[in-house]
């Protein structure tokens, strides 16, 4: 019984009977749940709890160690903060949705071995794609499917792997794995797609802008962090993973500054910021890693802030199109205010919390000496500046007046935005409350004197690259367009040219049903010519022919034998 | 008196047959042939229970010590047999009465059931008996009975089925007569154990060869493995379907019991597929069973036949699982055969109330019999399943073990043509089950709505079978545990 | 320049629709009010023209802890800073000329193609709203509003 | 030579009538001097029988079936079966194994005396029925 205490459970018992509750306790739940899910779990020892042994398998729910808590921790806050932020939300499915997310992604980073990892996986996949089902139009059932496709196939790569890498040691233990085997590889993959790697990372943009409101904040928190969580205990030290984590942090980057949909926006530079994680990663050194760790958890904070503020910019005005808002800091200014706290954050402003988590970064890349890719990281960093923390904030609240006075956003959005841009705050000023949670101890203090220096020159200069492109026109402006990603590929140029392939297909499927039909049919023929009542080998076969069977079959055998 | 029990094992029925002649009224002979068989079957039942506890029993005809004299000899094999054997001949012969007062004339009734019991006695008997020569007497008086059997059946055709069978069972019988013969002059003893020790001290290895030949292709005959079963499509069609319900279950399974104890108790493995090239000859022969005879059911259109072949489909899985020679493939054979003994039984037996019912058992025109005979149907439908090999019935665990032993030997190709050959079976069981239950009765006439069940007599012993062997299927274990040992001893030679 | 185009452009479409008066914006956001102002846009740039230059003197005086070549370099985090934004910039321009289709390009299986959903969201004006007090905030939060109306019903 | 003579065979009437009790004689001496001199049941149920087949080939079958019915044939076809499988029973009652004659009597000389003699005459019975029984079967056939 008290195996069901632990925290996955815990939430996924809350899913349970979050649908036979009245709507205001639901909503209660939802707030009450991560609290009580905290505490039990910063109540479990370092190790290994609520291990079931299932068919031979020792299933581990429960491993308790300093790299799972602090991804525990940091989702907790993130299912309290959403929580908070969907108060309003009366939607059942919504509710259910987000707690057993929630609980799947912190059931997913306390695994202690592949399978249970699997079922987390997949419960991530399920749960979070009622999020956008929720918005309940056509184009959102069908962005969901894109999304579940997506979700399950990583699942499903996810299983191959574990069964190929189960044939090969015979172990099912999620310990270090390294890039080694086939099944290795598999997994990789795996979590590759669901920490949207270059070309596989279409499913975050494109399905981020089409789930609710509350819903995108959710998302946001989860599926991409848990996946950095799994690099970081199954592909420590994996070098290739810094060429894509340096790759990753760049490109999203040229696609964010021209798209107009800001959620959008903010989902390419969820992306690159990952890119920083998993170059944290791939390094796999202590600071790295404890790099990576610290910045995913600033991540959740800045990132869900951001989120939440665009979100509360859309509840009011129904749209998060750039070229359609402005000018909206007249009367959402505590939205606008949290917005630049998650802009700062997220450039790393000093006092804020990049500022303490992606130093950790870069300077361990640069520690690492592999120089291009400490120069892809500074750069990225520029970039989430130009895409980031200038954009959205510049054309949501300022740039030219679109006119539109919505109003404030309610008040339990602004109290979810305040907590959040004031935990960032936090962590910006008293950086040891975070590096206190890291996975490894670091002696590290950001607030050198070369270092705030070095990032203000970089900040400024990029505010004033700014400026002088504004001046001088060629800083794009907002128009309302579709960016081509990869998706295109699928989404458009396989579609387009389907028909004609189909054709091909069905042509050849014709062809080859027809001669294999034929063929089934002679071969059909001599069977029963063979075998139907009165045929050679259904007859009653007379007292002669019997015989001369029993004597060749009788000059067989003596022959063979005597032989 | 316990340790009298493998004599009584065959006198009671032996006795009891000229007690029919005599008796000459119908329902009593009936009644004797019933007391003598349950009482055989109890002694059967009490000779396994005591074999499986203490091992082997012996028992010396005449007080006459075991070289020079009969000996009956009891392994787990055997006894596993006997039961088997007199089990179903009582259930059948329970079901027989209603049968045989339908199909038969009232005057020879008393001689069907002295023909039964003679047959009865003379399978028990090869059964039992540890004497090469006695197994030959045996033999031949159950093939003689048998013959009498077949040729009550209703129409003439039965006359030349049963002729057919009496030409190719009396060829197979001589030839297991010229082995014996020959396995005497080479070692000078007919008892089988001693048969065992001496036939590899044995001077003349070539006799020994030929004796063995000559075995080998009698048996064959006898128990109708593929290229020679062309008398058993006939003979199961045109006889009494009672008869061929007893038949399916016990006569070919007795034949290869006998093939089992020649091979591996009297031979010895080594010699039967390791120097010679039985394998040759005897695998390919089961697979192209299997396979072709399953075909054939495919096509039949009576019932009755399209289980025929489907026996001889199943006789070729029991002698493949024999031909790997390995505990596990020897462990399938023996279990199939208790399995397609009591599963085939039960068919035949359904087939039998359709028969007594209907009139025919022409598969097209049986649409919608589940509407009137919903018992019957059922009865045949869960057999059915358990000839195809569905999980939880008899065939799936021996089936399951025939093909788990192959694949321990690496022969994936048999594994492969058995599962083939299951799904041959699902085409032909599922024909029949197809038009029973599904096919609307193209006449809706008052013929055709009425219900009208086989009588009690006949379900309750179909229905008893059909427990027992639903029970194996379950409890799988029971019966492989039993041809487990079986299977030990036979590979270990004879103690 | 364009930055004063543009604000000067699109207040003349505002204008009508909504007044731009201090007494219809929120009391926190009267304090940037001055990001409207042309003159304070300057002064601002003006003052962060300045700040850079301070910046970029500092890094020739003070010696940088370095661990990476290069980066000694006099301003070199002003440059990457400045050059790096511009290339951003202009490769993503470049990138539009081929990337950039209608906004219904993936209709109608993409959202952006869609109004969203009318149910989901709450769009009141500010107009109708007068501003928030303590206590409607706390009453707003236990959902006893009664300004708002079909707040309850916003999504259920 | 026809096997229903309608015609007469005096010659052959007349021998036959002399020659059947002597064939029924040494049927009988086979039988029962069996476990002394070669013969036995077998051999002597084969003599007793040939001794009606003849009768049979020359009266006819219609005069053979009203000596010997074949409803006698069938009895005695059974208690020959029944006089032979109750010797072993009755060997198996006297404790001994089935068919162990020494138990029969209080010396076993004398007991497997009683006891061949029984099966003998058990065999005889039977193979004399079973080849009357053959004889009539196919006689009768047309």
């Amino acid at each position: 019984m008290m195996n069901l205490m632990a925290p996955p459970f815990l939430y996924l018992i809350a899913a349970l009977i979050c649908p036979f509750l009245p709507s205001r306790w639901r909503a209660l739940l939802l707030l009450g749940i991560p609290v009580f899910a905290l505490m039990v779990m910063l109540a479990y020892p370092a190790g290994e709890h609520v291990v079931w042994s299932v068919v031979g398998f020792d299933l581990t729910f429960m491993r308790v160690d300093k790299l799972s808590t602090i991804f525990g921790i940091i989702f907790s806050i993130a299912a309290l903060l959403s929580g908070l932020y969907a108060w309003h939300v009366r939607d059942t499915v919504q509710q259910v949705a987000t707690l057993a997310y929630a609980g799947a992604a912190i059931g997913g980073v306390f695994a202690g071995d592949l399978i249970s990892l699997f079922l987390w996986w997949e419960g991530t996949a399920v749960a979070s794609v009622f999020l956008i089902w929720a918005r309940r139009t056509p184009a959102a059932t069908a962005t969901g499917m894109r999304y579940l496709l997506i979700q399950v196939l990583s699942g499903v790569l996810l299983l191959a792997g574990l069964l190929v890498h189960y044939h090969d040691t015979g172990s099912i233990a999620f310990e270090h794995l390294g890039l080694v085997s086939t099944g290795t590889f598999l997994i990789f993959l795996s979590f590759g797609i669901k920490c949207a790697f270059p070309l596989l990372h279409n499913w975050l943009a494109d399905a981020y802008p089409a789930a609710t409101i509350t819903g995108t904040v959710v998302l946001s928190a989860f599926t991409t962090k848990m996946a950095v969580y799994a690099l970081a205990r199954g592909y420590a030290g994996t070098e290739v993973l810094i060429y894509i984590g340096a790759v990753m942090a760049l490109f999203p980057i040229i696609l964010a500054v021209v798209e107009d949909d800001l959620q959008r926006v903010l989902a390419y530079s969820l992306n690159s910021q990952l890119g920083f994680m998993v170059v944290g990663v791939g390094i796999g050194s202590d600071m790295s890693i404890s790099g990576s760790a610290a910045h995913a958890f600033c991540s959740v904070l800045y990132q869900g802030l951001l989120f939440m503020s665009v979100g509360a910019v859309v509840y009011r005005t129904g749209t998060s199109r750039a070229s359609r808002l402005g000018g909206l800091y007249r009367t959402m200014p505590v939205t606008m205010l949290c917005c630049l706290v998650g802009a700062a954050s997220i450039s790393a402003v000093p006092l804020f919390s990049g500022f303490v988590s992606k130093s950790l970064i870069l300077d361990a890349s640069g520690y690492n000496g592999n120089y291009l890719v400490w120069l892809a990281l500074l750069a990225a960093s520029v970039g989430t500046v130009v895409h980031t923390s200038i954009k959205v904030p510049f054309t949501l609240f300022f740039s030219h007046d679109s006119g539109k006075r919505p109003a404030e956003a309610p008040v339990h959005m602004r109290l979810a935005m305040i907590i959040a841009a004031f935990l960032c705050v936090i962590i910006g000023v008293f950086p040891g409350l975070l590096y206190s949670l890291l996975p490894f101890s670091v002696d590290y203090h950001p607030y050198t004197f070369d270092h705030v220096l070095v990032q203000f020159q970089l900040l400024l200069f990029a505010a004033l690259a700014f400026v002088v492109l504004k001046k001088i026109g060629l800083y794009p402006r907002t128009v309302a367009s579709t960016m081509l990603d990869v998706d295109v590929i699928y989404r458009k140029w396989i579609p387009a040219r389907l028909p004609l392939v189909a054709r091909r297909v069905a042509d050849l499927n014709a062809s080859a049903r027809q001669s294999a039909l034929g063929l089934l049919g002679n071969g059909y023929g001599v069977i029963e010519r063979l075998t139907r009542p009165g045929a050679p080998l259904a007859r009653g076969w007379s007292v002669a022919s019997m015989m001369f069977v029993v004597i060749v079959l009788m000059c067989a055998v003596l022959v063979l034998n005597l032989l | 008196m316990i340790d009298q029990f493998p004599a009584l094992q065959i006198m009671v029925t032996l006795v009891a047959a000229p007690i029919c002649v005599m008796i000459r009224n119908p329902r009593w002979s009936w009644v004797c042939a019933m007391v003598a068989n349950t009482f055989a079957f109890l002694v059967s039942l009490v000779l396994l229970d005591k074999v499986l506890d203490d091992g082997v029993i012996r028992y010396a005809v005449g007080g006459w010590a075991a070289p020079s004299g009969i000996e009956y000899y009891i392994d787990a094999m055997n006894a596993a047999v006997l039961v088997l054997v007199s089990g179903i001949s009582a259930v059948v012969l329970l079901y027989a009465y209603r049968s045989v007062a339908k199909s038969v004339p009232a005057e020879k009734h008393y001689l069907f059931y002295t023909a039964w019991m003679m047959c009865v006695t003379g399978l028990l008997g090869i059964v039992i008996t540890g004497d090469a020569f006695n197994v030959f007497v045996f033999l031949e008086i159950s093939s003689l009975s048998m013959y009498t059997l077949i040729s009550f059946g209703q129409d003439r055709r039965a006359l030349t089925a049963s002729f057919r069978y009496l030409v190719l069972g009396s060829v197979g019988a001589s030839f297991i007569l010229i082995g014996i013969g020959f396995l005497y002059a080479a070692t000078g003893t007919l008892n089988m154990s001693d048969l065992a020790v001496r036939i590899p001290e044995s001077e003349s290895q070539r006799a020994v060869l030929v004796a063995f030949s000559f075995l080998t292709m009698g048996v064959l005959i006898k128990s109708a493995v593929f290229p020679l079963h062309a008398w058993l499509p006939n003979a199961y069609t045109h006889a009494p379907v009672a008869v061929t319900a007893f038949l399916a279950g016990t006569a070919t399974k007795v034949s290869l019991y006998v093939l089992l104890r020649f091979f591996f108790s009297v031979f010895g493995k080594d010699y039967s597929f390791g120097q010679h090239l039985l394998n040759g000859v005897l695998l390919p022969a089961a697979v192209a069973g299997f396979v072709l005879m399953s075909l054939v059911a495919i096509f039949q259109n009576d019932l009755r036949r399209m289980l025929a072949y489907s026996s001889v489909a199943q006789v070729g899985y029991i002698v493949a699982g024999f031909s790997l020679a390995t505990q596990s493939g020897l462990t399938a054979g023996i279990v199939h055969v208790v399995n397609h003994g009591m599963v085939k039984a039960c068919l035949f037996m359904a087939v039998g109330c359709i028969l007594y019912r209907v009139g025919h058992v022409h598969t097209p025109s049986l649409d919608n019999l589940l509407k009137r005979m919903p018992f019957t149907c059922v009865a045949f439908i869960i057999s059915g399943l358990g000839l195809i090999g569905v999980p939880l019935t008899v065939g799936f665990v021996s089936k399951f073990t025939l093909i788990q032993a192959s694949l321990e030997k690496g022969w994936w190709a048999i594994a492969a043509l058995v599962l083939l050959s299951s799904l041959m079976a699902i085409v032909y069981v599922g024909r029949v089950i197809e038009i029973m239950v599904f096919r609307r009765s193209r006449e809706t006439g008052p013929e055709s709505s009425g219900m009208s069940e086989a009588p009690l007599s006949m379900l309750i012993p179909l229905y008893v079978l059909v427990g027992v062997s639903l029970y194996f299927g379950i409890n799988g274990s029971a019966t492989l545990e039993v041809a487990g040992q079986a299977a030990t001893y036979l590979l270990g030679g004879l103690q | 320049m364009a930055m004063n185009s543009d604000k000067q452009a699109d207040s003349g479409v505002a204008a009508g629709a909504d007044s731009t008066g201090p007494e219809s914006m929120a009391p926190l956001a009267r304090y940037f009010r001055w990001t409207d102002n042309p003159a304070s846009i300057d002064r601002f740039i003006r003052i962060l023209s300045y700040v850079c230059v301070v910046l970029f003197l500092i890094d020739i005086v003070w010696p940088r802890y370095t661990k990476v070549p290069g980066e000694g370099l006099w301003g070199f985090y002003a440059i990457i800073g400045f050059v790096f934004f511009s290339l951003f910039v202009v490769a993503s321009r470049f990138l539009r000329l081929f990337t950039e289709r209608g906004a219904d390009y993936y209709a109608p299986d993409c959202v952006d193609a869609e109004e969203y959903p009318e149910s989901a969201t709450e769009q009141l004006s500010h107009a109708q709203r007068p501003n928030d007090t303590l206590s409607s905030l706390g009453r707003q939060m236990l959902g006893r509003d009664t300004n708002g109306s079909g707040r309850e019903g916003a999504s259920s | 030579m026809k096997l229903y003579p309608r015609q007469r065979h005096r010659v052959l009437q007349v021998v036959t009538k002399l020659v059947i009790p002597f064939v029924l004689m040494f049927g009988l001496y086979v039988q029962f001097h069996g476990d002394y001199g070669p013969g036995g049941g077998f051999q002597a149920g084969v003599i007793f029988a040939s001794a009606f087949i003849l009768h049979g080939l020359i009266f006819g079958l219609k005069r053979t079936r009203d000596v010997l019915s074949p409803t006698v044939l069938r009895f005695m076809m059974a208690s020959g079966v029944l006089l032979y499988a109750g010797t072993g029973l009755v060997t198996m009652l006297f404790g001994g194994e089935l068919l162990n004659y020494s138990v029969l009597a209080h010396e076993p000389t004398h007991g497997q005396h009683w006891g061949i003699f029984a099966v003998e005459l058990g065999v005889g019975i039977t193979v004399t029925g079973v080849m009357i029984t053959l004889f009539y079967g196919f006689a009768s056939k047309r």
